[in-house]
């Protein structure tokens, strides 16, 4: 098993017809992800490399029956998709595209919140379940089939730290981006809920960083309501404070948002926090049992 | 990007939020001229990206043309927190009767507007907030239905102010809510928000954040960028499109993606070593944004040893290396550089290194070892 | 509240949705002024609150001034379905390449508004609709999150109209939509949506309707209330706050409510009479709303008897027999009246009525035996 | 039993100072409603006839633990009155106000109907849960406990059919008027919903009016989800259509709308339609035997 993306995906990518769009949608294919369409709007009834491009994500939906939809337009046209993919009824949006107004997110999120499609991301690496679906930018060929799941708010980081479990032997039900920015369609806790219930994830990996509260309620989470081991990783312990200009941003989020106040919350709810990518492995390790 | 004072008051007047009269200048002459068609007594007020103006002295009253020319060349020039006024407001007096606090805030954590209202405004807000948490009042906004009525009633009820003052405050909190989402602003803050001794409500000060990833929807923001706030460098990595921050120590360090640069600066820390600055080459680097890279972090005279760090993942560690290589040739560096390259291509990637042969380049294998060794060789 | 064409298109520039140049005209003379001033040939078009203009021989184009006086003769004062012509819109005539229909509109079904495209524009859309539904393509909007590009590119491409229409089309919805919302609108029509040779799209029509609940917020709307369409005993009720609704009939109808009274209606026509008009007093109805109903009704000359209906729930029934005998002293009407008093103080009702002995006032228990009653004495 | 209003209803009236709001208020109370509180901006701290006045529903929700609102502001108030109340937390709001603008309703319904907190109205009557409370306008003394339920888009008709009713002997579980609006906040189909789960409720009378298509859709919820027996009235018969201007008004409805459409289509499912209010009492005694 795995989660979100899997052999049932059928994916349909909106900016399937722009070089980025292209190459990773081609690449996410050779994976093996069962690409149905593409949507760029003027661009209907041609194909990209054999994959049927429509104008509008509802006769993507009609014509092949997609239920994943993985966004890789522009910035300023990205909410737009985002909406449209919601409106034809495509339960899982997993939007690549960086640099989405932080006022269109909140739409968005607010918008999807309230209804029954899921969002990773935006500005993510998207998902992959190795041997089974990679739907977005990450490099699949660092990762193997296995027990850990990982969920992240960093790309590279991600990457780094499979790695560091992959040469220790562990590989991954599936691997999550959520992405790093402000308002994120799915938190920590969504994802973690998935791995929790998920059959094949025996640990859940939480990389997570400064800014925000995520991960503290995460660790809330995690105490409450998950079995399964976790092990966290945050980065940004010496990251500079950044220059906020007003009162507002302290008195919201307190002491809040700091690498130091998040791996305490989540150690004092029980969850071990690794201070490299390479102690993850490290601890994965020591709770799994060495694997090579 | 955060507006100066009288930028975010331009966005407030074409907003309705009230303000007093006001203008900017940049020269004493200009002060002075700026005050006397406004009338005395004014106040003149340094222009910086920054909070706590008024208890470094920027701030001040002039009561007649004298005054005026005396504090508008006391403040140009001033260092407030590391920022250099280039730039004054002069503003009509007003007489103060009460100092709130007013913003509205994206509040990440609930993932909405918030608006929040005090009547404990000032200067110190911030700590008054920590004191007495109940003095600042706060509600959050469904962006989907936008502020209400009720919300501004809410806060003034709860703040509690005057009877009087419910709806011209509840007023500006729905124009401030406004600005907020017209102008994709991520902070609207004023402080203080003033009562005047003839009631009325107006905000003396501005700060307005706006969202940087939306300034296409805004040309005319998108012009007010002043460059001159920033650092050379930063300016000089934002025009080649990277992530620049300065900071203390000796090394230089490159990475490619915000989380594994964080987390390289922590390994580095780790071991004992002080960055000296941090650059964020981007998720899918090419040759060139490598090249690039180089010459921004050499530019600072303090580093003396710099970490490649690079996971390739859509980054192709041969491009890096590639671009390294070209870096070399321009820029001809006098420190050691540790290079670790992992992840898609780095095989070619290495090759290509070893066979450039580059001048005290040194390649480890893992990001511990290469932390360790750029902090051995930074010295 | 509908808009007569003129106004809509003062609206719709008002939001950037094109329409050709034209201008407003009361008289032959201001007609053919405003057709030099916009420059040959115009169009002259009958300014009614009706469709059908077109095929009534309400539209006319005019190539020379002589055309134009000829037209705007013909047209004012000309009757269409009902509606006197006293005003005149005169418009620059534009080329047609296609004309399309297109429309938001409150879709009290889904709770939601719609926005509808259609490739078949032009008078008969309605046939069209009923014939091919499939060429009325119509998509619900969100009214929280509002209209999307997506909404317009998907009624373009489902259409389908040509690629070079797409954003342009999609851009005219978007405004028209945001009239529907900005406007308190209730219908926002365009039919036809005109592609010109040029391939320019503009709204050759505006059939635009505000809820008049909303006009508080419309003041420059409120301002356009035509009374002059409306029926003059129409006009008497409101003014008065009452509704009345004129038909053909002869039984004067009052009630208290709008369903009570339809449903009076509906009796009235078991027993096999005919309403010549009907009047809603509103819940809570007070003895002067009484006199004023007894007023407007009997001021039809075809009511040749009157049937009171009342079930007084927040209205008291003593209330009603006050303004009826009220009412009686002031018309002195000479028409038979059959009450039925129920519900709040009926009996106190009745009580007054029986002692104030009103010349052919009959009073019944019943709904039904009332409504017998009336349609045997209207004969 | 009964729906929505009962002894366990805490309301809070917007708009109790007004002269209207503070004649039905205590005109409930008298009834037996257990009226809480009552909201008027700047009155807080007052009190009406001993019910003390907050500034705002989060403050009578606080104190006084409201959990129905009554709305009977001026109808420019009274979307965010409702708005407010749905914020405060409160499940039921009764809104009585007419003349709301048609978007204001638009956005208070697309709003609430994605949260937790139900709304009855705008333009109606209100609730009558007879010998328990009344939560409106609705004149109680017409009408006694029983086990009709009776929903109505109308008030007058509704009190006309009630009172039909009770000169049967057939007294009500509870009446709602859902009120007359384009867009009410609950439907048909949400009342009988309630009736249909009602131990009390042995037959549901349903009165509607010519507008929209509630009706229409109610006859096919009732074929598909209905056990108890349901008669219908409809209004209007003999209503002039109206004057409509525009073409899209009669494209989007067809012929629905009309009594007879809705007639017909209750019908078709098998739901007796009275001809007029007496018959609706008929038909009544014929299902559940006379009474009287």
């Amino acid at each position: 098993m795995s989660v979100l993306v899997d052999h049932d995906t059928r994916l349909s990518v909106a900016g399937i017809t722009g070089r980025e769009g292209t190459f990773h949608t081609l690449r996410d294919r050779d994976y093996g992800t069962n690409v149905v369409s593409g949507v760029t709007p003027g661009k209907g009834g041609h194909d990209v490399d054999g994959i049927p491009v429509f104008d509008t994500f509802h006769a993507a939906v009609a014509e092949t029956g997609a239920n994943t939809a993985m966004i890789f337009v522009p910035p300023r046209f990205a909410a737009d998709s985002i909406l449209e993919a919601e409106d034809a009824g495509i339960s899982l949006i997993v939007a690549i595209t960086e640099g989405i107004p932080a006022h269109d997110e909140l739409r968005v999120y607010n918008h999807l919140r309230r209804g029954s499609s899921r969002l990773i991301g935006p500005n993510c690496p998207g998902i992959l379940s190795p041997g089974k679906a990679n739907v977005g930018i990450i490099p699949a060929q660092f990762f193997k089939q296995g027990g850990v799941g990982l969920v992240s708010r960093s790309g590279t980081l991600t990457y780094q730290i499979g790695n560091e479990l992959a040469q220790r032997g562990f590989g991954n039900s599936s691997i999550v981006g959520i992405g790093g920015d402000p308002v994120p369609g799915s938190s920590f806790i969504d994802i973690i809920e998935l791995f929790e219930a998920d059959l094949e994830t025996e640990l859940i990996v939480m990389c997570g960083e400064i800014g925000g509260d995520d991960e503290e309620r995460a660790a809330d989470y995690i105490a409450a309501h998950v079995s399964k081991p976790v092990v966290a990783y945050i980065a940004g312990f010496t990251a500079p404070p950044g220059k906020t200009m007003g009162h507002a941003g302290a008195i919201v989020s307190g002491s809040r948002g700091t690498a130091a106040a998040k791996a305490e919350a989540l150690e004092a709810r029980g969850v071990r926090v690794a201070r490299n990518p390479a102690q993850v492995a490290d601890i994965a390790g020591e709770i799994l049992g060495a694997r090579v | 990007m955060d507006l100066l004072e009288y930028q975010g008051k331009q966005l407030f007047r074409a907003h309705g939020v009230p303000v007093p009269d006001g203008a900017h200048a940049d020269s004493v002459d200009g002060a002075v001229q700026a005050a006397e068609a406004l009338g005395f007594p004014v106040v003149i007020k340094a222009q910086v990206q920054i909070g706590g103006r008024g208890k470094a002295g920027g701030i001040k009253l002039a009561k007649d043309r004298g005054e005026a020319a005396r504090h508008a060349g006391a403040i140009l020039g001033m260092d407030i927190r590391g920022f250099t006024v280039h730039e004054l407001y002069v503003e009509k007096a007003s007489s103060i009767a009460e100092e709130y606090y007013a913003a509205i805030v994206l509040d990440r954590s609930a993932k909405k507007p918030m608006a929040m209202l005090s009547r404990m405004g000032g200067m110190d807000v911030e700590e008054v907030a920590e004191r007495d948490p109940e003095a600042m009042r706060m509600v959050h906004v469904d962006p989907l239905i936008g502020f209400q009525d009720f919300h501004g009633r809410r806060l003034a009820f709860e703040a509690p102010i005057g009877g009087d003052l419910v709806r011209p405050v509840g007023a500006m909190l729905a124009k401030l809510y406004e600005v907020f989402v017209r102008e994709d602003a991520t902070l609207v803050e004023v402080n203080p928000l003033l009562v005047t001794e003839g009631r009325d409500v107006v905000a003396l000060d501005a700060k307005v954040t706006i969202d940087g990833n939306a300034l296409w929807r805004h040309p005319d923001l998108a012009e007010l960028r002043d460059l001159s706030a920033e650092d050379p460098q930063e300016r000089m990595a934002k025009e080649r499109g990277l992530t620049y921050v300065k900071l203390d120590g000796n090394i230089g360090i490159l990475g490619n993606g915000a989380g594994l640069v964080m987390s390289t600066l922590d390994v580095v820390a780790q071991a004992g070593g002080r960055p000296a600055n941090f650059l964020d080459a981007g998720g899918g680097s090419k040759a060139d944004a490598i090249t690039s890279a180089v010459e921004v972090i050499l530019s600072d005279e303090k580093v003396s040893a710099v970490l490649f760090n690079i996971f390739g993942g859509i980054t192709r560690c041969d491009e890096v290396a590639r671009g390294l290589i070209e870096a070399f040739r321009k820029v001809e560096p006098d420190v050691p550089f540790v290079v670790r390259l992992d992840g898609t291509n780095d095989e070619e990637g290495r090759r290509l290194l070893a066979e450039a042969e580059l001048p005290n380049v040194h390649t480890e294998a893992t990001m511990l070892a290469a932390a360790e060794r750029v902090v051995e060789l930074a010295g």
